[in-house]
Protein backbone atom coordinates (compact mmCIF):
# COMPACT_ATOMS: atom_id res chain seq x y z
CA UNK A 1 0.00 0.00 0.00
CA UNK A 2 2.52 2.59 0.81
CA UNK A 3 4.68 0.88 -1.89
CA UNK A 4 2.07 1.77 -4.55
CA UNK A 5 1.59 5.20 -2.83
CA UNK A 6 5.60 5.66 -2.94
CA UNK A 7 5.85 4.81 -6.98
CA UNK A 8 2.57 6.81 -7.86
CA UNK A 9 3.70 10.32 -6.16
CA UNK A 10 7.53 9.15 -8.06
CA UNK A 11 5.65 8.98 -11.13
CA UNK A 12 3.73 11.64 -11.00
CA UNK A 13 6.72 14.14 -10.26
CA UNK A 14 8.17 12.68 -12.99
CA UNK A 15 5.70 13.60 -15.18
CA UNK A 16 5.16 16.93 -14.02
CA UNK A 17 8.57 17.73 -14.03
CA UNK A 18 9.13 16.60 -17.76
CA UNK A 19 5.98 18.67 -18.40
CA UNK A 20 7.58 21.55 -16.93
CA UNK A 21 11.22 21.47 -18.28
CA UNK A 22 9.71 21.46 -21.85
CA UNK A 23 6.55 24.32 -21.38
CA UNK A 24 8.95 26.85 -18.87
CA UNK A 25 10.09 29.77 -20.71
CA UNK A 26 13.15 30.44 -19.12
CA UNK A 27 15.79 27.72 -19.72
CA UNK A 28 18.08 28.13 -16.88
CA UNK A 29 14.84 27.09 -14.77
CA UNK A 30 14.15 24.22 -17.45
CA UNK A 31 17.72 23.01 -17.04
CA UNK A 32 17.35 22.92 -13.05
CA UNK A 33 14.35 21.01 -13.43
CA UNK A 34 16.40 18.52 -15.28
CA UNK A 35 18.82 18.07 -12.94
CA UNK A 36 15.97 17.16 -10.58
CA UNK A 37 14.20 14.65 -13.08
CA UNK A 38 17.85 13.04 -13.05
CA UNK A 39 17.92 12.69 -9.72
CA UNK A 40 14.36 11.17 -9.27
CA UNK A 41 15.14 8.61 -12.25
CA UNK A 42 17.87 7.45 -9.97
CA UNK A 43 15.12 6.94 -7.36
CA UNK A 44 12.87 4.90 -9.70
CA UNK A 45 16.07 2.67 -10.90
CA UNK A 46 16.25 1.82 -7.22
CA UNK A 47 12.38 0.65 -7.24
CA UNK A 48 12.86 -1.16 -10.60
CA UNK A 49 15.47 -3.42 -8.56
CA UNK A 50 18.14 -2.40 -10.76
CA UNK A 51 21.33 -0.58 -8.58
CA UNK A 52 23.53 -0.73 -11.88
CA UNK A 53 21.73 1.64 -13.29
CA UNK A 54 20.63 4.07 -10.38
CA UNK A 55 24.69 4.06 -9.56
CA UNK A 56 25.17 5.19 -13.08
CA UNK A 57 22.28 7.60 -13.21
CA UNK A 58 23.27 8.99 -9.51
CA UNK A 59 26.59 10.25 -11.05
CA UNK A 60 25.83 10.72 -14.37
CA UNK A 61 21.73 12.36 -14.07
CA UNK A 62 22.59 14.73 -10.73
CA UNK A 63 25.93 15.72 -11.60
CA UNK A 64 27.72 15.57 -15.30
CA UNK A 65 24.82 16.45 -17.13
CA UNK A 66 23.97 19.17 -14.52
CA UNK A 67 27.43 20.42 -15.13
CA UNK A 68 27.32 20.10 -19.18
CA UNK A 69 24.04 21.96 -19.53
CA UNK A 70 24.97 24.55 -17.18
CA UNK A 71 28.37 24.82 -19.14
CA UNK A 72 26.58 25.37 -22.29
CA UNK A 73 23.73 27.76 -21.19
CA UNK A 74 26.40 29.92 -20.72
CA UNK A 75 27.84 30.19 -23.52
CA UNK A 76 24.88 30.12 -25.48
CA UNK A 77 23.51 33.08 -22.91
CA UNK A 78 26.46 34.19 -21.39
CA UNK A 79 28.05 37.06 -23.42
CA UNK A 80 24.33 38.22 -24.66
CA UNK A 81 24.74 41.57 -22.20
CA UNK A 82 22.00 43.57 -23.28
CA UNK A 83 19.62 40.36 -22.70
CA UNK A 84 19.63 40.11 -19.20
CA UNK A 85 16.31 39.71 -18.43
CA UNK A 86 14.98 40.08 -14.30
CA UNK A 87 12.59 36.91 -12.92
CA UNK A 88 10.00 39.33 -12.22
CA UNK A 89 8.86 39.58 -15.77
CA UNK A 90 9.46 36.07 -16.32
CA UNK A 91 7.10 35.77 -13.85
CA UNK A 92 4.41 37.43 -15.79
CA UNK A 93 5.21 35.74 -18.53
CA UNK A 94 5.06 32.32 -16.73
CA UNK A 95 1.04 33.54 -15.28
CA UNK A 96 0.05 34.48 -18.33
CA UNK A 97 1.21 31.36 -20.25
CA UNK B 1 10.15 -4.92 3.72
CA UNK B 2 9.63 -2.62 6.28
CA UNK B 3 6.96 -0.46 6.04
CA UNK B 4 7.70 2.13 8.35
CA UNK B 5 10.96 3.21 6.87
CA UNK B 6 9.13 2.70 3.37
CA UNK B 7 6.52 5.76 4.64
CA UNK B 8 9.02 7.42 5.78
CA UNK B 9 10.39 7.88 2.35
CA UNK B 10 7.54 8.64 0.87
CA UNK B 11 6.83 11.69 3.25
CA UNK B 12 10.25 12.87 2.51
CA UNK B 13 9.54 12.34 -1.25
CA UNK B 14 6.17 14.41 -1.06
CA UNK B 15 8.64 17.04 0.72
CA UNK B 16 10.52 16.97 -2.20
CA UNK B 17 7.15 17.68 -4.54
CA UNK B 18 6.84 20.26 -2.23
CA UNK B 19 10.56 22.19 -2.55
CA UNK B 20 9.94 21.85 -6.42
CA UNK B 21 7.75 24.75 -5.83
CA UNK B 22 10.86 27.02 -4.96
CA UNK B 23 11.91 26.02 -8.23
CA UNK B 24 9.12 27.07 -10.34
CA UNK B 25 8.49 30.03 -8.86
CA UNK B 26 12.48 31.19 -7.11
CA UNK B 27 12.64 34.64 -7.65
CA UNK B 28 16.52 34.63 -8.68
CA UNK B 29 18.78 31.44 -9.94
CA UNK B 30 20.58 30.78 -6.56
CA UNK B 31 16.96 29.86 -5.09
CA UNK B 32 16.66 27.29 -7.48
CA UNK B 33 19.62 25.76 -7.58
CA UNK B 34 19.43 25.53 -4.16
CA UNK B 35 15.93 23.66 -4.18
CA UNK B 36 17.24 21.45 -6.78
CA UNK B 37 20.14 20.92 -4.03
CA UNK B 38 17.69 20.15 -1.32
CA UNK B 39 16.80 17.53 -3.85
CA UNK B 40 20.27 15.95 -3.76
CA UNK B 41 19.86 15.94 0.29
CA UNK B 42 16.61 14.55 0.09
CA UNK B 43 17.21 11.61 -2.08
CA UNK B 44 20.79 10.65 -0.57
CA UNK B 45 17.88 9.95 2.72
CA UNK B 46 15.50 8.29 0.54
CA UNK B 47 17.85 6.06 -1.00
CA UNK B 48 19.14 5.07 2.54
CA UNK B 49 15.59 4.59 3.81
CA UNK B 50 15.07 2.22 1.27
CA UNK B 51 18.19 0.39 1.16
CA UNK B 52 16.56 -0.06 4.58
CA UNK B 53 12.73 -0.35 4.15
CA UNK B 54 13.64 -3.35 1.23
CA UNK B 55 16.73 -5.04 2.55
CA UNK B 56 19.20 -3.81 -0.54
CA UNK B 57 22.31 -3.14 1.19
CA UNK B 58 23.35 -2.00 -2.34
CA UNK B 59 21.15 0.85 -2.56
CA UNK B 60 23.20 2.39 0.19
CA UNK B 61 26.47 2.58 -2.37
CA UNK B 62 24.02 4.38 -4.42
CA UNK B 63 23.33 7.09 -1.98
CA UNK B 64 27.04 7.30 -1.46
CA UNK B 65 27.47 8.24 -5.10
CA UNK B 66 24.61 10.60 -5.39
CA UNK B 67 26.19 12.58 -2.41
CA UNK B 68 29.50 12.75 -3.65
CA UNK B 69 28.26 14.05 -7.52
CA UNK B 70 25.49 16.00 -6.83
CA UNK B 71 28.07 18.46 -5.25
CA UNK B 72 28.83 18.95 -9.29
CA UNK B 73 26.38 20.65 -10.30
CA UNK B 74 26.39 23.14 -7.90
CA UNK B 75 29.84 24.27 -8.76
CA UNK B 76 29.11 24.28 -11.92
CA UNK B 77 26.35 26.94 -11.63
CA UNK B 78 28.61 28.71 -9.00
CA UNK B 79 31.63 28.91 -11.50
CA UNK B 80 29.79 29.15 -14.75
CA UNK B 81 26.15 30.51 -14.57
CA UNK B 82 26.35 32.83 -11.63
CA UNK B 83 28.35 35.99 -12.62
CA UNK B 84 27.11 37.67 -9.52
CA UNK B 85 28.59 41.52 -10.01
CA UNK B 86 28.58 43.25 -6.15
CA UNK B 87 25.97 46.15 -6.65
CA UNK B 88 27.07 49.38 -4.96
CA UNK B 89 24.29 48.97 -2.10
CA UNK B 90 26.30 46.21 -0.93
CA UNK B 91 23.92 43.34 -2.09
CA UNK B 92 24.63 40.71 -4.41
CA UNK B 93 23.02 41.61 -7.34
CA UNK B 94 21.50 38.28 -8.73
CA UNK B 95 21.52 37.97 -12.48
CA UNK B 96 22.84 34.84 -14.89
CA UNK C 1 -7.58 2.55 -3.28
CA UNK C 2 -6.92 -0.19 -5.46
CA UNK C 3 -3.22 -2.02 -5.95
CA UNK C 4 -1.72 -0.45 -8.99
CA UNK C 5 1.17 -2.99 -10.06
CA UNK C 6 4.17 -1.11 -10.53
CA UNK C 7 4.77 -2.71 -13.89
CA UNK C 8 1.70 -0.66 -14.88
CA UNK C 9 2.92 2.54 -13.28
CA UNK C 10 6.45 2.61 -14.20
CA UNK C 11 5.31 1.61 -17.83
CA UNK C 12 3.08 3.92 -18.63
CA UNK C 13 5.29 6.85 -17.01
CA UNK C 14 7.70 5.61 -19.31
CA UNK C 15 5.54 5.58 -22.35
CA UNK C 16 4.31 9.32 -21.67
CA UNK C 17 7.83 10.78 -21.04
CA UNK C 18 8.55 9.28 -24.41
CA UNK C 19 5.82 11.00 -25.65
CA UNK C 20 6.36 14.19 -24.21
CA UNK C 21 9.89 14.60 -25.02
CA UNK C 22 8.87 13.70 -28.66
CA UNK C 23 6.15 17.02 -28.35
CA UNK C 24 9.52 18.93 -26.92
CA UNK C 25 11.70 17.90 -30.17
CA UNK C 26 9.16 18.76 -32.56
CA UNK C 27 7.26 21.60 -31.07
CA UNK C 28 10.50 23.54 -29.03
CA UNK C 29 12.36 26.25 -31.29
CA UNK C 30 15.51 26.30 -28.81
CA UNK C 31 18.48 23.98 -29.37
CA UNK C 32 19.45 23.52 -26.34
CA UNK C 33 15.63 22.24 -25.43
CA UNK C 34 15.37 20.44 -27.90
CA UNK C 35 18.19 18.33 -26.23
CA UNK C 36 16.47 18.22 -23.00
CA UNK C 37 13.35 16.88 -24.63
CA UNK C 38 15.80 14.05 -26.37
CA UNK C 39 16.91 13.43 -23.29
CA UNK C 40 13.45 13.29 -21.59
CA UNK C 41 12.39 11.11 -24.27
CA UNK C 42 15.55 8.95 -24.14
CA UNK C 43 14.70 8.19 -20.32
CA UNK C 44 11.02 6.91 -21.20
CA UNK C 45 12.75 4.79 -23.57
CA UNK C 46 14.86 3.35 -20.45
CA UNK C 47 12.04 3.28 -17.65
CA UNK C 48 9.97 1.32 -20.40
CA UNK C 49 12.36 -0.75 -21.25
CA UNK C 50 13.84 -1.94 -16.99
CA UNK C 51 10.06 -1.86 -16.65
CA UNK C 52 10.01 -5.02 -18.92
CA UNK C 53 12.74 -6.83 -17.25
CA UNK C 54 11.12 -6.10 -14.11
CA UNK C 55 7.71 -6.99 -14.55
CA UNK C 56 8.28 -10.47 -16.54
CA UNK C 57 8.39 -12.72 -13.55
CA UNK C 58 10.69 -13.95 -9.80
CA UNK C 59 13.43 -13.33 -12.05
CA UNK C 60 14.86 -9.91 -13.29
CA UNK C 61 15.94 -9.90 -17.02
CA UNK C 62 19.57 -8.54 -16.55
CA UNK C 63 20.01 -8.17 -20.69
CA UNK C 64 18.16 -5.14 -20.47
CA UNK C 65 19.84 -3.76 -17.69
CA UNK C 66 22.98 -3.91 -19.41
CA UNK C 67 21.75 -2.27 -22.52
CA UNK C 68 20.08 0.71 -20.78
CA UNK C 69 23.40 0.66 -18.89
CA UNK C 70 25.24 1.32 -22.64
CA UNK C 71 22.34 3.32 -23.28
CA UNK C 72 22.91 5.86 -20.46
CA UNK C 73 26.36 6.23 -20.83
CA UNK C 74 26.49 6.76 -24.32
CA UNK C 75 23.45 9.28 -23.95
CA UNK C 76 25.52 11.21 -21.76
CA UNK C 77 28.03 11.29 -24.70
CA UNK C 78 25.89 12.05 -27.16
CA UNK C 79 24.12 15.08 -25.13
CA UNK C 80 27.78 16.26 -24.62
CA UNK C 81 28.50 16.41 -28.47
CA UNK C 82 25.23 17.87 -29.51
CA UNK C 83 25.57 20.59 -27.04
CA UNK C 84 29.02 21.40 -28.17
CA UNK C 85 27.35 21.63 -31.77
CA UNK C 86 24.81 23.89 -30.36
CA UNK C 87 26.71 26.25 -28.90
CA UNK C 88 29.34 26.07 -32.06
CA UNK C 89 26.48 27.19 -34.43
CA UNK C 90 25.06 29.49 -31.93
CA UNK C 91 28.50 31.39 -31.63
CA UNK C 92 28.94 31.42 -35.51
CA UNK C 93 25.53 32.76 -36.18
CA UNK C 94 26.60 35.56 -33.47
CA UNK C 95 29.97 36.13 -35.39
CA UNK C 96 27.87 36.16 -38.54
CA UNK C 97 25.52 38.98 -37.27
CA UNK C 98 28.90 40.85 -36.36
CA UNK C 99 29.78 41.03 -39.33
CA UNK C 100 26.77 41.85 -40.85
CA UNK C 101 26.23 44.90 -37.96
CA UNK C 102 29.90 45.99 -38.83
CA UNK C 103 29.19 46.51 -42.63
CA UNK C 104 25.91 48.60 -42.37
CA UNK C 105 23.33 45.72 -43.34
CA UNK C 106 21.62 44.61 -40.53
CA UNK C 107 20.09 41.19 -40.33
CA UNK C 108 16.65 40.59 -39.32
CA UNK D 1 2.54 34.11 -25.32
CA UNK D 2 2.34 37.56 -26.94
CA UNK D 3 6.65 38.10 -27.15
CA UNK D 4 8.05 40.91 -29.01
CA UNK D 5 8.89 39.71 -32.44
CA UNK D 6 12.96 39.83 -31.80
CA UNK D 7 12.54 37.20 -29.44
CA UNK D 8 12.39 33.87 -30.52
CA UNK D 9 10.11 31.63 -29.34
CA UNK D 10 10.89 29.63 -26.26
CA UNK D 11 9.07 26.97 -24.85
CA UNK D 12 6.32 24.69 -25.75
CA UNK D 13 3.71 26.28 -27.45
CA UNK D 14 0.09 25.48 -28.34
CA UNK D 15 -0.15 23.32 -30.85
CA UNK D 16 -3.18 21.23 -31.74
CA UNK D 17 -2.27 19.00 -34.54
CA UNK D 18 0.45 18.08 -33.29
CA UNK D 19 -1.02 17.79 -29.96
CA UNK D 20 -3.71 15.38 -30.90
CA UNK D 21 -0.79 13.30 -32.73
CA UNK D 22 1.04 12.41 -29.56
CA UNK D 23 -2.02 11.83 -28.03
CA UNK D 24 -2.97 9.24 -30.37
CA UNK D 25 0.72 7.42 -30.42
CA UNK D 26 0.13 7.80 -26.60
CA UNK D 27 -2.97 5.76 -27.17
CA UNK D 28 -1.56 3.24 -29.49
CA UNK D 29 1.69 2.55 -27.53
CA UNK D 30 0.09 2.01 -23.90
CA UNK D 31 -2.75 0.23 -25.77
CA UNK D 32 -0.41 -2.31 -27.13
CA UNK D 33 1.61 -2.56 -23.67
CA UNK D 34 -1.39 -3.58 -21.90
CA UNK D 35 -3.44 -5.41 -24.73
CA UNK D 36 -3.46 -9.02 -23.17
CA UNK D 37 -0.83 -11.45 -24.89
CA UNK D 38 1.92 -13.98 -24.45
CA UNK D 39 3.88 -13.13 -21.19
CA UNK D 40 7.47 -11.69 -22.28
CA UNK D 41 10.06 -14.18 -22.13
CA UNK D 42 13.29 -13.19 -20.66
CA UNK D 43 16.97 -14.15 -20.93
CA UNK D 44 17.48 -14.14 -17.53
CA UNK D 45 17.70 -18.21 -16.93
CA UNK D 46 19.94 -18.40 -19.77
CA UNK D 47 22.35 -15.75 -17.88
CA UNK D 48 22.00 -17.96 -14.97
CA UNK D 49 22.43 -20.83 -16.54
CA UNK D 50 25.63 -19.89 -18.27
CA UNK D 51 27.16 -17.36 -15.31
CA UNK D 52 29.98 -19.69 -13.82
CA UNK D 53 31.57 -20.07 -17.65
CA UNK D 54 31.77 -16.21 -17.84
CA UNK D 55 34.12 -15.59 -15.23
CA UNK D 56 32.37 -12.91 -12.77
CA UNK D 57 29.48 -13.41 -10.47
CA UNK D 58 28.01 -10.33 -11.07
CA UNK D 59 25.09 -11.06 -13.60
CA UNK D 60 25.14 -6.89 -15.54
CA UNK D 61 28.48 -7.65 -15.67
CA UNK D 62 28.75 -10.47 -17.26
CA UNK D 63 26.17 -9.95 -19.81
CA UNK D 64 27.93 -6.79 -20.50
CA UNK D 65 31.66 -7.78 -20.68
CA UNK D 66 31.34 -11.23 -21.65
CA UNK D 67 27.80 -12.60 -23.39
CA UNK D 68 27.17 -9.47 -24.91
CA UNK D 69 30.69 -7.93 -25.07
CA UNK D 70 30.53 -6.74 -29.00
CA UNK D 71 27.59 -3.99 -27.36
CA UNK D 72 30.36 -2.56 -25.09
CA UNK D 73 33.16 -2.56 -27.39
CA UNK D 74 30.79 -0.56 -29.80
CA UNK D 75 29.99 1.56 -26.87
CA UNK D 76 33.50 2.56 -26.04
CA UNK D 77 33.96 3.45 -29.78
CA UNK D 78 31.24 5.78 -29.78
CA UNK D 79 32.55 7.49 -26.85
CA UNK D 80 35.51 7.63 -28.74
CA UNK D 81 34.19 9.15 -31.82
CA UNK D 82 32.80 11.57 -29.98
CA UNK D 83 35.82 13.42 -28.64
CA UNK D 84 37.05 13.50 -31.96
CA UNK D 85 33.65 14.92 -33.20
CA UNK D 86 34.33 17.50 -30.55
CA UNK D 87 37.96 18.05 -31.10
CA UNK D 88 37.59 18.79 -34.75
CA UNK D 89 35.17 21.18 -34.43
CA UNK D 90 36.92 24.61 -35.08
CA UNK D 91 37.24 27.35 -32.11
CA UNK D 92 35.71 30.32 -32.38
CA UNK D 93 36.23 33.62 -32.00
CA UNK D 94 33.81 34.34 -29.85
CA UNK D 95 35.68 33.72 -25.98
CA UNK D 96 33.36 34.33 -22.83
CA UNK D 97 34.57 36.18 -20.32
CA UNK D 98 37.64 34.57 -18.46
CA UNK D 99 36.37 33.05 -15.45
CA UNK D 100 38.11 34.23 -11.87
CA UNK D 101 40.73 32.06 -10.07
CA UNK D 102 39.14 29.84 -8.03
CA UNK D 103 38.29 30.64 -4.74
CA UNK D 104 39.63 29.15 -1.36
CA UNK D 105 35.82 27.23 -0.90
CA UNK D 106 36.13 25.56 -4.29
CA UNK D 107 40.03 24.83 -4.04
CA UNK D 108 39.44 23.03 -0.98
CA UNK D 109 36.44 21.21 -2.31
CA UNK D 110 37.95 20.10 -4.85
CA UNK D 111 40.84 19.06 -2.42
CA UNK D 112 38.49 17.28 -0.59
CA UNK D 113 36.49 15.35 -3.01
CA UNK D 114 38.39 13.94 -5.67
CA UNK D 115 40.63 11.61 -3.80
CA UNK D 116 37.06 10.43 -2.47
CA UNK D 117 35.57 10.43 -6.11
CA UNK D 118 38.46 8.68 -7.02
CA UNK D 119 38.80 6.00 -4.53
CA UNK D 120 34.81 5.66 -4.77
CA UNK D 121 35.65 5.04 -8.37
CA UNK D 122 38.38 2.44 -7.52
CA UNK D 123 35.53 0.53 -4.96
CA UNK D 124 33.10 0.03 -7.47
CA UNK D 125 35.22 -1.05 -9.99
CA UNK D 126 36.48 -3.67 -7.47
CA UNK D 127 32.93 -4.29 -6.15
CA UNK D 128 31.82 -4.81 -9.70
CA UNK D 129 32.29 -8.27 -10.52
CA UNK D 130 30.10 -9.90 -7.70
CA UNK D 131 27.83 -7.09 -7.38
CA UNK D 132 26.32 -3.82 -9.11
CA UNK D 133 29.09 -1.32 -10.30
CA UNK D 134 31.34 -1.84 -12.60
CA UNK D 135 33.40 -0.19 -15.47
CA UNK D 136 30.64 2.62 -16.85
CA UNK D 137 29.55 3.35 -13.02
CA UNK D 138 33.39 3.88 -11.99
CA UNK D 139 34.08 5.60 -15.13
CA UNK D 140 31.25 8.02 -14.63
CA UNK D 141 32.62 8.95 -11.10
CA UNK D 142 36.07 9.58 -12.65
CA UNK D 143 34.32 12.00 -15.32
CA UNK D 144 33.05 13.48 -12.31
CA UNK D 145 36.00 14.13 -10.57
CA UNK D 146 37.75 15.48 -13.97
CA UNK D 147 34.70 17.78 -14.71
CA UNK D 148 35.45 18.91 -11.05
CA UNK D 149 38.97 19.66 -11.43
CA UNK D 150 38.24 21.61 -14.83
CA UNK D 151 35.35 23.70 -13.35
CA UNK D 152 38.32 25.07 -10.35
CA UNK D 153 40.55 25.39 -12.50
CA UNK D 154 43.06 23.33 -11.14
CA UNK D 155 46.70 23.63 -11.54
CA UNK D 156 46.75 19.58 -11.50
CA UNK D 157 45.56 19.79 -15.19
CA UNK D 158 48.58 22.59 -15.57
CA UNK D 159 51.02 19.23 -15.41
CA UNK D 160 48.79 17.47 -17.83
CA UNK D 161 50.69 16.79 -20.94
CA UNK D 162 48.56 16.61 -23.87
CA UNK D 163 49.90 13.27 -25.66
CA UNK D 164 49.24 11.96 -22.63
CA UNK D 165 45.82 12.54 -22.36
CA UNK D 166 45.47 11.30 -26.29
CA UNK D 167 46.71 7.64 -24.97
CA UNK D 168 44.74 7.46 -21.64
CA UNK D 169 41.44 8.03 -24.48
CA UNK D 170 42.91 5.60 -26.66
CA UNK D 171 44.00 3.39 -23.98
CA UNK D 172 40.11 1.70 -23.66
CA UNK D 173 38.64 1.20 -26.99
CA UNK D 174 42.31 -0.31 -28.38
CA UNK D 175 42.78 -2.71 -25.14
CA UNK D 176 39.19 -3.98 -25.79
CA UNK D 177 40.07 -4.90 -29.72
CA UNK D 178 43.86 -5.97 -28.45
CA UNK D 179 41.77 -8.54 -25.77
CA UNK D 180 39.49 -9.46 -28.93
CA UNK D 181 41.83 -10.16 -31.11
CA UNK D 182 44.07 -12.21 -28.82
CA UNK D 183 40.91 -14.39 -27.70
CA UNK D 184 40.88 -15.12 -31.83
CA UNK D 185 44.44 -16.11 -31.78
CA UNK D 186 44.12 -18.27 -29.16
CA UNK D 187 41.71 -20.73 -31.79
CA UNK D 188 38.31 -19.20 -30.29
CA UNK D 189 35.85 -16.67 -31.89
CA UNK D 190 36.01 -12.43 -31.78
CA UNK D 191 36.08 -11.49 -28.22
CA UNK D 192 35.11 -15.18 -26.60
CA UNK D 193 36.59 -15.87 -23.03
CA UNK D 194 35.83 -18.44 -21.42
CA UNK D 195 36.10 -19.11 -17.29
CA UNK D 196 39.67 -19.49 -16.15
CA UNK D 197 41.32 -16.59 -18.50
CA UNK D 198 37.80 -14.75 -18.62
CA UNK D 199 38.67 -13.11 -15.14
CA UNK D 200 41.77 -11.59 -15.46
CA UNK D 201 40.38 -10.12 -19.06
CA UNK D 202 37.09 -8.71 -17.91
CA UNK D 203 38.74 -7.19 -14.63
CA UNK D 204 41.21 -5.69 -17.06
CA UNK D 205 39.19 -4.33 -19.46
CA UNK D 206 36.99 -3.00 -16.87
CA UNK D 207 39.61 -0.68 -15.21
CA UNK D 208 41.13 0.34 -18.88
CA UNK D 209 37.45 0.82 -20.15
CA UNK D 210 36.85 3.06 -16.44
CA UNK D 211 40.11 5.44 -17.43
CA UNK D 212 39.44 6.13 -20.55
CA UNK D 213 35.59 7.08 -20.41
CA UNK D 214 36.15 8.87 -17.19
CA UNK D 215 38.78 11.02 -19.14
CA UNK D 216 36.39 11.02 -22.34
CA UNK D 217 33.55 12.33 -20.13
CA UNK D 218 36.18 15.11 -18.96
CA UNK D 219 36.88 15.90 -22.39
CA UNK D 220 33.91 16.33 -23.27
CA UNK D 221 32.77 18.39 -20.85
CA UNK D 222 35.67 20.62 -21.97
CA UNK D 223 34.36 21.01 -25.01
CA UNK D 224 37.61 21.44 -27.58
CA UNK D 225 40.98 20.21 -28.01
CA UNK D 226 42.83 21.21 -25.02
CA UNK D 227 45.94 23.70 -26.52
CA UNK D 228 49.17 21.99 -26.59
CA UNK D 229 52.39 23.29 -24.70
CA UNK D 230 53.42 25.31 -28.06
CA UNK D 231 50.63 27.55 -28.53
CA UNK D 232 49.89 29.18 -25.24
CA UNK D 233 50.69 32.94 -24.85
CA UNK D 234 53.07 32.32 -21.95
CA UNK D 235 54.02 28.43 -22.84
CA UNK D 236 55.94 27.82 -19.49
CA UNK D 237 52.45 27.91 -17.27
CA UNK D 238 49.44 26.92 -20.04
CA UNK D 239 47.03 24.36 -19.14
CA UNK D 240 46.35 21.78 -21.18
CA UNK D 241 42.80 23.41 -21.29
CA UNK D 242 42.76 26.97 -21.00
CA UNK D 243 39.41 28.00 -18.72
CA UNK D 244 37.51 29.99 -21.39
CA UNK D 245 35.24 27.31 -22.70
Amino acid sequence: MVVNAFDICLCLTLAWLAWQVLRSHDLFKAVVLFISFGMLMALSWVRLQAPDLALAEAAIGSGLTGALFLSALQRVTGNKRGERRLDRNEERHDKRA
Amino acid sequence: MNTFYVSLALILLLSVAAGLLRILRGPTAADRMMAAQLFGTCGVAILLLLARGFDALIVEDVALVFALLAALSTVAFVRRAWTGKITPKGRRHDHR
Amino acid sequence: MTMLSPSLIYGLTGLLLFVMGLAGLLGCAELLRKILATNIMASGIFLFLITIAHGSGTLIDPVPQAMVLTGIVVSVSSTAVALALACHVQEAARRHDLLQKKRGTVRR
Amino acid sequence: MTKGPSKTASALKRQWPLALLLVLLFTALAWAYLAPGPAAVGLAAQVDASLTASGVSSRVTAVLLNFRAYDTLLECFVIFLGVMVVWSLRPTTVTAPRQPQAGAILSSLERLLVPLMVLVAGYLLWAGSNQAGGAFQAGAILGGAGVLLLLDSSPLLARLPKGGLVWGICLGPFYFLVVAVAAMLRGRHFLEYRAPEATLAIVTLEATAAFSIGLCLATLFAGRQPQGKSRGENSAHSPAWEEDS
